[in-house]
């Protein structure tokens, strides 16, 4: 009898012991586009996650492991990110959520992250609403309005006093407008004229004609990174936009590193505002690019996504080692609100404790050729930008 | 006034692209009755090879676009005799199935060899900037686009008017019944005008690489635009894609750069209210 | 007395070619009917005209003394217009009873039925079994129509067009295409038709004509060359001329 | 057996129609984690369902489908998210607004035959695409239609993170769908579209009101695919362009036509397949998922024109 006991008794220990160990690997969903038109842009958010856990993987606390399940939501299909965080909640029981590329997944995947009490980081979704839609969300991306605000102050401070916007019809772009429009006219720039372009657009040259026809100083421009961006870059050229004297600025999508040798020396003097240039000096980024380089290919520029990536897994790395792989819901939220990162190839950021939306330098940069090829080169600093929608829409 | 000028110029240049990449597809859809999704994957190899012979292997641009018009009609022939040529007199569905089926897999297998991005096309530096025309100055490789697609055009109007090979199609579209009972072997005349039309295809992917961005979304985003220039010029014609190429594109610039909050809403309604006006479009036979 | 069908001046032109010109021609009541002309007379153009698949350029259509000439066609057949066809139009895929119950259940007014239930059609099929049965294919009542030899399918053409029960039925050549073994069992369903119903029958199988037709119209490049009994026809020199002197077609 | 009964017994009720159902619900019991996956595949199913009756029975070759979905789904969030949460008055309105929108399109629609068909299929699903773009204040324009809050069916069941509720409810409003499908195409209504797929010509020359018959079944067939983006809408909660999209209409009919058209099942077989086979193969390479689907379809057309209900046929037969 006493020996019946005493064996169930140890078996239960066993058991206990068995969960408690296994319950230090560390389940990480990450909701990203794999495929699809845009699958380009998946790859490098990937390789951020990549890199840093290569890198750091050593860093965790002993007996803690990472595991991380990928799942594709093929491009800006809200219902099928839903689906994938749903299922990796209910089905994988991952403890943490990561990515994705656009907002309307992210704002898809919020109640879920509510719902299951799973903390979500998002590296990239830009739309300044996103951090307030689910208590369990925290950001280490941008908001559009972090660079197109301060873009629009900068630009009318500096000899800019006529600007003709045009912009992709989509949240990002309408947000990115709103946000310039209002740091350019509140510094006493006039804007001479305006348009929103489809989303899916073959030709931006007459967008660009209509600019040049009402000879602004500067078009102010935001449209999707990849070939969007390419395109509006070539329409701005071919009609010698830049020969009638008319810059061309926006935030950093339109002149991405891992795009920029691509386009040409037309892009020669595009300012953009951005937390990012991979051409930036800080010893953290040049070590960053070696190793970038050194895993990727030599020819091979990292993009803000591979950083915000990187970055990214920094935090959820953080967490974990704070928790010993024990992840708690409520504890990783308190964990990462007011979380500083130094040391990031960015430069400084951190996560706003009120708000849970990041706070970072945005670099006003021009591209320049740097030994033969194109680069954002930054040549001011905005330090420590917090989201000025939050700001001024302060939480009722 | 300068903007009717420029969308009359930006319109055509337009045009010409989506000219040169649809008349192909007129001419087979009205010959074989064949319902050819898939037409826009030539253009797409066509872009590809040109602009990869251009980036990898420092290929002149003329030459990179012959090549790419002869792999893109060779290999469109062998596509024509082994599998096209089954389904000729299939149903409507199957055709549309199978055309489909072509592009998923053409869509997987360039995204496997070059990714997904799109191509970064460097076009000689003759061809960037500004040209003086004398009433003001134009964008070069635009204008060189019309240039080229009015001398392409011009060819083949000739081509088909005057040759014996025209002549025969000629024939071939009008009565096909009619043409082999006085010994046109049309079998190798739908062979010919399929390598003829994808060449073209491959020709106009080729040239407007800079407009129409090389990825491998090309086949499918563009389709509409190809198969609206069809539908709406008329089967099996050469003049009547011209004029709805020119239509399109007049209107597709004029509407984005007048009333750009509609998008492409104006396009798609125009283009129902003249297929309910004439059905088999504006050249073609009820 | 009302004719079951009358055209009155009947016109067809496309672009400058001119198919059918002036056309006056009266069917009465239990007529047996013929139409001849050499290839591309207009024949079939004329019953196209007549069931409303193209419209005519100008003149009317009576049908019974109603005019039909602007109705649609479906709306013609219901009234008690049935045609077959030159070449086969039939629905391939489908087995001979229900080929011939689609033109039952139409002729019975459920063709658009969402609901009945399958008791409730067994009259229409046993209708149109009984079809099957006048035409000696009842055999191969299960059969798809496309597994059918051609000749076995011209019957399933007729059985569907009497399915429909018309009071005026055109028939653009029966025969066509049938091997000789068969002709009797057209002939035969033909000759047993209710003698109420007018028949037109379009044919080049002269045999078929002048055993068949009380009247006979003789067609030449879309205008009536002349209209008469089967022996004003045969004596007729014009006819002889353009139309038996060709060849004899049988 | 008279030919009569042998052709009666062909339109009854067979045991093996009750295989989809006892696995639908076997899904539920054994496979628990994955029913929003479940809930996905039975939409699907049901669209499916919808594009047959006008595809596979009428023989309407149609790349427009995903219109009416659509246009359910946003009618559906739009209620949802505006008006009220009840579930089953969404599910009904979705309903008539896409029937709505079908009759409207198909009187324009169905006048033309072929490549125009085709073409005017395509351009009322962009047109309604771009009005949805449009109409941001509404529908949510380019990022899509949040902020719907839809309560407890009969207020009692709520939709759970598991999806547990969602699936029931899809399967049970499949369930009556195919009822009422199954129904409809053993109908004489339903035998004449075969008549009207097959030989359209003789259809009119037999008296068949043929432009009013595709015109019925084409507002059936869209009142059904906006139930179906209806259900998507409120299971997701989550309304984005992508249901008016091309892709979406394409991937439809490739569903249907792997399982087989003009069977009714088909749509059972070919989007349970096709769902299932994305999730795990997705996974695994998804650029060459496409490439696979794409050799299928050419293979498909090449030698097995049935799909896969027609294999199966083909292989019981011999």
């Amino acid at each position: 009898m006493g020996f019946r006991a005493s064996a169930v008794g140890a078996v239960c220990i066993a058991i206990c012991f068995v969960t408690a160990a296994s319950a230090q690997t560390v389940k990480l969903g990450v909701i990203n586009t794999y495929s699809g038109p845009s699958a380009n842009l998946g790859e490098q958010l990937d390789r951020g996650i990549r890199l840093y856990v290569k890198q750091h993987e050593k860093d965790l606390p002993p007996g803690v492991k990472l595991e991380i399940i990928r799942r594709d939501d093929t491009g800006p299909n809200p219902e099928v990110a839903k689906r994938m965080a749903q299922e990796l909640v209910t089905r994988d029981h991952v403890q943490l959520l990561a990515g994705p590329i656009y907002s309307p997944n992210a704002l898809a995947i919020a109640p879920i992250a509510t719902e299951a009490k799973v903390p979500f980081i998002i590296m990239n979704a830009g739309t300044a609403v996103i951090t307030t839609k689910s208590p369990y969300i925290a950001r280490v991306s941008f908001t559009m309005w972090q660079s197109s605000y301060p873009l629009g102050v900068w630009a009318a401070k500096n000899g800019i006093k006529k600007v003709f916007t045009a912009v992709t019809d989509f949240a990002p772009g309408i947000d990115s407008e709103a946000a310039f429009i209002k740091g350019f006219t509140e510094a006493g720039g006039q804007i001479v004229g305006s348009v929103r372009m489809p989303v899916n657009n073959a030709d931006y040259v007459p967008f660009m004609q209509r600019a040049k026809d009402t000879t602004p100083d500067a078009v102010y421009s935001f449209v999707p990174a990849g070939k969007d961006a390419v395109a509006i870059m070539k329409a701005f050229g071919d009609l010698g936009l830049k020969q009638a004297g008319i810059k061309l600025i926006g935030p950093g999508d339109l002149t991405t590193d891992e795009e920029l040798p691509g386009m040409g020396d037309v892009a020669l003097g595009v300012v953009t505002a951005h937390h990012y240039s991979a051409a930036a000096t800080r010893p953290a980024n040049q070590a960053f690019i070696k190793a970038y380089k050194a895993e990727f290919g030599t020819n091979e520029e990292p993009s803000f996504l591979v950083v915000d990536a990187y970055d990214g897994m920094a935090a959820i790395f953080h967490v974990i080692a704070a928790q010993q792989g024990h992840i708690d819901p409520d504890k990783t939220l308190e964990l990462l609100k007011g979380w500083r990162n130094e040391d990031s190839p960015r430069g400084p950021f951190m996560i706003d404790p009120a708000t849970r939306d990041v706070v970072q330098n945005e670099y006003v940069r021009r591209v320049e050729k740097v030994n033969g090829q194109l680069a954002n080169v930054e040549f001011e600093t905005l330090p420590m930008v917090k989201d000025p929608w939050k700001e001024m829409n302060p939480p009722k | 006034m300068e903007a009717l000028i420029s969308i009359l110029f930006h319109g055509l240049a337009y045009a010409m692209i989506l000219y040169i990449v649809s008349v192909g597809l007129s001419v087979t859809m009205g010959l074989m009755g064949f319902v050819n999704l898939a037409h826009g994957v030539f253009a797409m190899a066509g872009g590809y090879v040109t602009v990869r012979l251009m980036n990898a292997y420092a290929v002149p641009f003329g030459l990179a676009l012959l090549v790419a018009f002869v792999a893109v009609a060779l290999l469109s022939v062998v596509l024509e005799r082994t599998l096209y040529a089954r389904l000729y007199g299939a149903g409507e569905l199957e055709q549309v199935l199978f055309t489909i089926g072509l592009i998923f897999m053409s869509v997987a297998i360039v995204r496997y060899l070059w990714g997904p991005s799109p191509q970064p096309v460097h076009l000689p530096a003759v061809l960037s900037g500004q040209i003086d025309l004398g009433i003001r100055s134009f964008p070069t490789y635009r204008t060189f686009l019309i240039v080229v697609g009015l001398l392409l055009i011009a060819l083949l109007w000739l081509g088909v008017e005057r040759t014996n090979f025209g002549a025969q199609l000629r024939a071939a579209v009008d009565n096909r019944r009619m043409a082999e009972s006085i010994g046109i072997d049309t079998r190798r005349l739908f062979s010919l005008a399929f390598a003829l039309g994808s060449g073209l295809a491959a020709l106009g992917g080729g040239l407007g690489a800079d407009i129409l961005a090389i990825y491998p979304g090309y086949a499918t985003e563009y389709l509409v635009y190809f198969l609206m220039v069809v539908a709406i010029g008329g089967l099996g014609s050469l003049r009547g894609p011209f004029v709805a190429a020119l239509l399109l594109g007049f209107g597709d610039t004029a509407c984005k750069y007048l009333v750009p909050e509609l998008g492409a809403f104006f396009v798609f309604a125009a283009m129902i209210g003249l297929l309910l006006w004439r059905p088999a479009g504006l050249f073609g036979r009820a | 007395m009302t004719a079951a069908l009358e055209t009155i001046g009947l016109h067809k032109r496309f672009g400058a070619l001119i198919v059918a010109n002036d056309i006056h021609f009266r069917l009465d009541a239990g007529a047996r009917h013929a139409l001849i002309g050499p290839n591309g007379a207009g024949k079939t153009t004329l019953v196209n005209l007549i069931t409303g698949r193209i419209p005519p350029s100008a003149g009317r259509i009576l049908l019974g003394g109603d005019d039909i000439t602007a109705l649609p066609q479906a709306v013609r057949v219901r009234r008690g217009l049935g045609r077959t066809f030159q070449i086969n139009t039939l629905f391939r895929g489908l087995s001979v009873l229900e080929n011939v119950c689609l033109a039952v259940g139409e002729h019975h007014g459920i063709g658009g039925d969402m609901l009945r239930s399958l008791a409730a059609r067994r009259a229409v099929l046993e209708g149109g079994y009984a079809l099957l049965e006048r035409l000696r294919i009842a055999d191969d009542a299960l059969t798809p129509v496309r597994e059918l030899p051609y000749g076995r399918q011209r019957l399933v053409e007729i059985a569907i067009a009497l399915g429909l029960r018309p009071t005026v039925l055109l028939l653009d050549e029966p025969a066509a295409g049938v091997p000789s073994t068969e002709i009797a069992i057209i002939l035969d369903v033909i000759e047993q038709l209710p003698d109420d119903i007018a028949v037109l029958i379009i044919e080049h199988d002269m045999e078929l004509v002048f055993r068949f037709a009380r009247r006979i119209t003789v067609l030449v490049q879309g205008s009536v060359l002349i209209e008469g009994t089967p022996a004003e026809i045969a004596a007729d020199a014009r006819v002889r001329e353009v139309y038996l002197g060709e060849g004899h077609h049988g | 057996m008279h030919p009569i009964d042998t052709l009666l017994a062909r339109h009854r009720f067979r045991a093996i129609e009750l295989l989809p159902w006892l696995i639908a619900v076997a899904v539920y019991f054994v496979f628990g984690d994955y029913l929003p996956l479940g809930s996905q595949i039975l939409i699907m199913i049901l669209f499916a369902l919808s594009l047959d009756l006008v595809l596979g029975y009428a023989g309407i070759v149609t790349l427009g489908h995903s219109a009416f979905f659509g246009v359910g789904a946003y009618a559906a969030g739009i209620y949802a998210a505006h008006v009220s949460g009840e579930p089953l008055s969404g599910l009904v309105l979705a309903a008539c607004a896409a029937a709505v929108v079908g009759w409207l399109s198909g009187l324009v629609v169905l006048r033309t035959t072929g490549l125009t068909l085709l073409m005017l299929t395509l351009a009322v699903t962009a047109l309604l695409a771009e009005a949805a773009n449009k109409a941001g204040f509404i529908t949510g324009g380019a990022d899509g239609l949040q902020g719907m809050d839809i309560r407890p069916i009969f207020g009692l069941f709520r939709f759970d993170l598991f999806g547990r509720t969602a699936y029931l409810y899809c399967l049970a409003v499949l369930f009556l769908a195919w009822l009422f499908a199954r129904r409809l195409v053993h109908s004489s209504f339903g035998r004449s579209l075969i008549g009207i797929r097959e030989n359209t010509a003789r259809m009119h020359a037999i008296g068949s009101p043929v432009r009013r018959r595709l015109l019925t079944i084409y507002t059936i067939s869209a009142a059904l695919a906006g139930v179906a983006g209806a259900l998507l809408a409120q299971t997701t909660q989550f309304v984005g362009l992508t249901v008016l999209g091309f892709q979406r209409s394409g991937e439809i009919v490739i569903m249907l036509v792997f399982g087989g058209i003009g069977r009714l099942y088909g749509a059972f077989v070919g989007a349970g397949i096709y769902m299932i086979a994305q999730d795990q193969l997705a996974k695994l390479e998804p650029a060459f998922w496409y490439f696979w689907i794409g050799l299928l379809l050419v293979l498909l057309v090449m030698f097995a024109r049935g799909g896969v209900l027609g294999l199966i046929d083909r292989i019981l037969r011999r």
